[in-house]
């Protein structure tokens, strides 16, 4: 031990990197942690989950104001948009958070080194210019936008950006184009629309939200159009052309067929994210990625080179801020000689749209594949407090084995789903049935009482449909 | 008085059913926790069985 | 069974007598269902949870425009109160949810007997003048409002109300008093004080929310003043006096003192709510009350006399629509012979006012005279949501015997603290460990993760705090 500076170092400080190297901390292990952006956080509250959420918190009541809701409420306004308002309140949030995490590294004994790490040797690590040694390197180095081939970003122009772009729009675009239906393109093609763009979602898939149950991803397909969104789904973009301060979008049917071209001020390319490697030095390590460019690892977060252990978006699984805070705590635990353990089976996905869409667990397609189920399914119209809230949209499906009755996927689309998503998630770490659920006692009136009710319908009895 | 049995919700409603005392059986279920079919597989008669209207 | 009319007859519908009664004619049992009132659903739809629900959602939209919260996320608004509309969207919503039911008890071959009924025997009922016969009967007559010595409640005035009352005001008062700083007064008093009045609640406790978490219950406190409510805690009144359209509400300390007298321009009494079985004929079937004047039954929901069923807020317990529910889910699988059963350790608890405030299982205090416990605590300011969204107030409390890890209860105050406590409830009636909450994935970025924390914190390990 003592030949190495540190017992773990840390590269990366997105929410699995920054939650490792605390509860590392925790566990009496010395520990830093190297970051290349100027703070920490990583992609999630620099540039994704946070200042996303920001404006889709604050958009929503813009449109809530604009859009009649309140009016209908008895609440009569003339909402008059301060973009640089609500650009300064989603800036606030990240630089408290961000700041926030500082201070978590200083109150934990965790080293911040500052710069982009580079390996050695399996136990040596550069940054900035200085050599560090460590007895466990975690590779925490997350994802970053993957380009569209033939397609330049230029987020400062602000005409083609990515998703770090398309929330830092000084002013709302007229029509915005955003390639990609999946959840980030939806969410900041949310935030614009409802600040007054006209926005269409190109899609190669026939389908949005790609890995989402088929109900919910239909139902969400009404959903966005209704709300005023233009869908254009089996179709592929085939050129982007940028004039001055204006976009055309070339697009075609994704099986062929007569291309179209759309105007917009704004294209948002949000296509996916790959993961961060270059640059790190893996071939120092002799460590191979995988056919996707991800960095595999066994149960415990280990790689096949001994002492370097990889989580988070670099590593294969959803792409998600918790499945990294998760496993960041697991790679801890195991390195101080404890049993971290991530049930990749029962990790919850949250689209932050109004209303939220989010589920745990297998699709109704995936379930069936591994044997019978039974589905029960309640519409959030019939939910009382929905009603009453004037939010009628979605409903809430159960998936359990038929057999069994245990719950293999929980779906909702409504108002608060993510918050909703915690008590599925919940119940399925017990290895809950569809019975269990529908037997636990439920607020009322509460969102929350459609998880029970399409629980009931499972086994053919809900009350209130 | 079930203090430190732990079973799920309809396990608990199965053994008061079936007259089946949870203390009784072993947890398959997830953190050792006794579920429908513990109790399913279980004899009866080690408790009360509830009486049919 | 073929000598009487119905197998079940229920008596009054609301949450537990229409679930009931549902329920059972799911069960295949014929079944009647007997309602005084105009309208199904009972107090809860009518005149509780759903019409206060509709004017709480609607005066948060009110307030977050008025009081500059939606002016600090860049929307510049000067709202105008339409208090006709905002009573309209009320109505509409009692009027959609209780024909809701009706088209229920269609659907299910429910019969709804018009009128109140009284017993003749255990097994006869008279409806409006009408005689029917039941092999069981269900007494779920629920509750009304108690009224305070000496002060008379004259709704049609508006003066002095009760919580129908308060809910029906045609105009904002300037000063409102609240006698009584239990859940229902505080939830009118803020629905009122939102729309612009000046609120007093008097409450002869020491501290407001009786019953609930002392830690809740003193922050409620903090946050409530500093909505701008006045509190008059450890205060009783002693009179009430109308002029015209005003009045004077004389207190004075609990313990004796200077007395105060405070205009107001409405007064609500809320000091609790009564079992209604005046009228009942209870008399003739030989049924006690107990000393609170309630009807006390078993565990399967039968009372002292055979065939005579009892559910909701007329027996001992929470006065709570979804504990009459489960309890009319319970007794209607009683009588059908199956196993009902409602686990009166796990009934979460909601107040709806903004923060909401939720708990279920014991309190701190309780907990303590159990044995030893050991306590997580999380502040909504350090969740990375409720600080994007701009809701700071509020934490998570986990209670978790000291030797088993056992949770036995959790309190939260957040924006959507209803909606997490469903997870909570889910937890404890898997008999969870706080670890079993800490190990479960979290969707991030959501208010639900301050449970996690909250559990984590338990065993000594929070991340973000
Ligand atoms: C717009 C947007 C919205 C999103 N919303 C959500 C959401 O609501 N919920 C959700 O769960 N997920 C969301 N995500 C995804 C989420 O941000 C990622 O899953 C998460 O950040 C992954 O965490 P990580 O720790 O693996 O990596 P990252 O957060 O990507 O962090 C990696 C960090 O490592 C640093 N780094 C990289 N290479 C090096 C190096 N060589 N040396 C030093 N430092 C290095 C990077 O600068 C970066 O800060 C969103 C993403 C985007 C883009
Ligand atoms: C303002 C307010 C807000 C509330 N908010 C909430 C909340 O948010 N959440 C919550 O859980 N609880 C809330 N409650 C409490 C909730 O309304 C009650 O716990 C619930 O309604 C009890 O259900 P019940 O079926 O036992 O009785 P009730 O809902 O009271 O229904 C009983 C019915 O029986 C009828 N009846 C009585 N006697 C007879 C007779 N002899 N013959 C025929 N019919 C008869 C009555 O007309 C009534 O309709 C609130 C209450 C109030 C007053």
């Amino acid at each position: 031990m003592a030949d190495y500076d540190y017992d773990v170092l840390v590269i990366g400080a997105g929410p699995g990197g920054y939650v490792g190297a605390i509860r590392a901390a925790q566990l009496g292990l010395k520990t830093a942690c190297a970051e290349g952006r100027e703070t920490l956080g990583g992609t999630c509250l620099n540039v994704g989950c946070i200042p996303s959420k920001a404006l889709l918190h604050a958009s929503e009541y813009f449109e809530a104001a604009k859009g009649g809701a309140m009016a209908k409420m008895g609440i009569k306004v003339t909402p008059e948009l301060d973009l640089d308002v609500m650009q300064g309140q989603r800036k606030d949030a990240v630089s408290g958070l961000t700041g926030g995490i500082e201070f978590l590294f200083k109150k934990n004994k965790v080293d911040w080194l500052k710069g982009y790490a580079q390996f050695k040797d399996a136990h040596t690590v550069e940054v900035a210019g200085k050599t560090y040694t460590a007895k466990n390197v975690v590779i925490a180095t997350g994802s970053s936008v993957t380009p569209l081939p033939g397609v330049e970003i230029d987020n400062a122009k602000g005409v083609v950006v990515d998703s770090t772009g398309a929330l830092e729009l000084s002013a709302v675009p007229k029509k915005m184009v955003v390639i990609g239906g999946g959840v980030i393109g939806l969410e900041l093609g949310s935030v614009w629309r409802r600040l007054g763009a006209e926005v269409t979602v190109v899609e190669f898939l026939d389908q949005l939200l790609p890995g989402m149950d088929m109900d919910v991803r239909k139902e969400a397909s009404k959903i966005f159009k209704k709300q005023g969104m233009t869908l254009k789904l089996s179709t592929k973009v085939t050129g982007v052309e940028v004039k001055g301060k204006k976009a055309k979008v070339t697009v075609e049917p994704s099986k062929g067929g007569d291309a179209e071209v759309l105007d917009a001020d704004v294209v948002l390319v949000a296509i996916g994210r790959r993961p961060n490697v270059d640059g790190l030095g893996l071939d120092k390590i002799g460590l191979e990625l995988n056919q996707r460019g991800q960095i595999e690892t066994d149960h415990d977060f280990a790689t096949k080179v001994d002492g370097v252990w990889a989580i988070g978006d670099v590593i294969p699984g959803p792409m998600l801020a918790h499945k990294a805070e998760d496993e960041g705590l697991a790679v801890a635990e195991n390195i101080a000689g404890l049993t971290g353990i991530v049930n990749h089976d029962v990790i919850p996905g949250v689209v932050y749209t109004q209303p939220e869409i989010a589920g745990v667990g297998l699709t109704e397609e995936a379930a069936k594949e591994r044997g019978a189920v039974k589905v029960g399914k309640f519409p959030m119209l019939a939910n009382s407090r929905a009603k009453t809230n004037h939010e009628p949209d979605g409903f809430v499906k159960v998936i359990a084995d038929a057999e069994t009755d245990r719950v293999l996927g929980v779906w909702c689309i409504a108002s608060v789903a993510g918050t909703m998503i915690a008590q599925a998630a919940q119940a399925m770490e017990f290895g809950a049935t569809s019975e269990d659920i529908a037997y636990t006692c439920h607020a009322h009136p509460t969102h929350s009482e459609a998880i029970k009710e399409a629980a009931m319908a499972v086994t053919g009895k809900p009350i209130h449909i | 008085k079930d203090d430190r049995v732990i079973a799920s919700p309809l396990a608990k409603r199965l053994a008061a059913a079936k007259g089946v005392d949870l203390d009784s059986l072993t947890g398959s279920g997830p953190h050792g926790r006794i579920i429908k079919a513990d109790v399913e597989g279980a004899q009866p008669g080690t408790a009360k069985p509830k009486a049919a209207a």
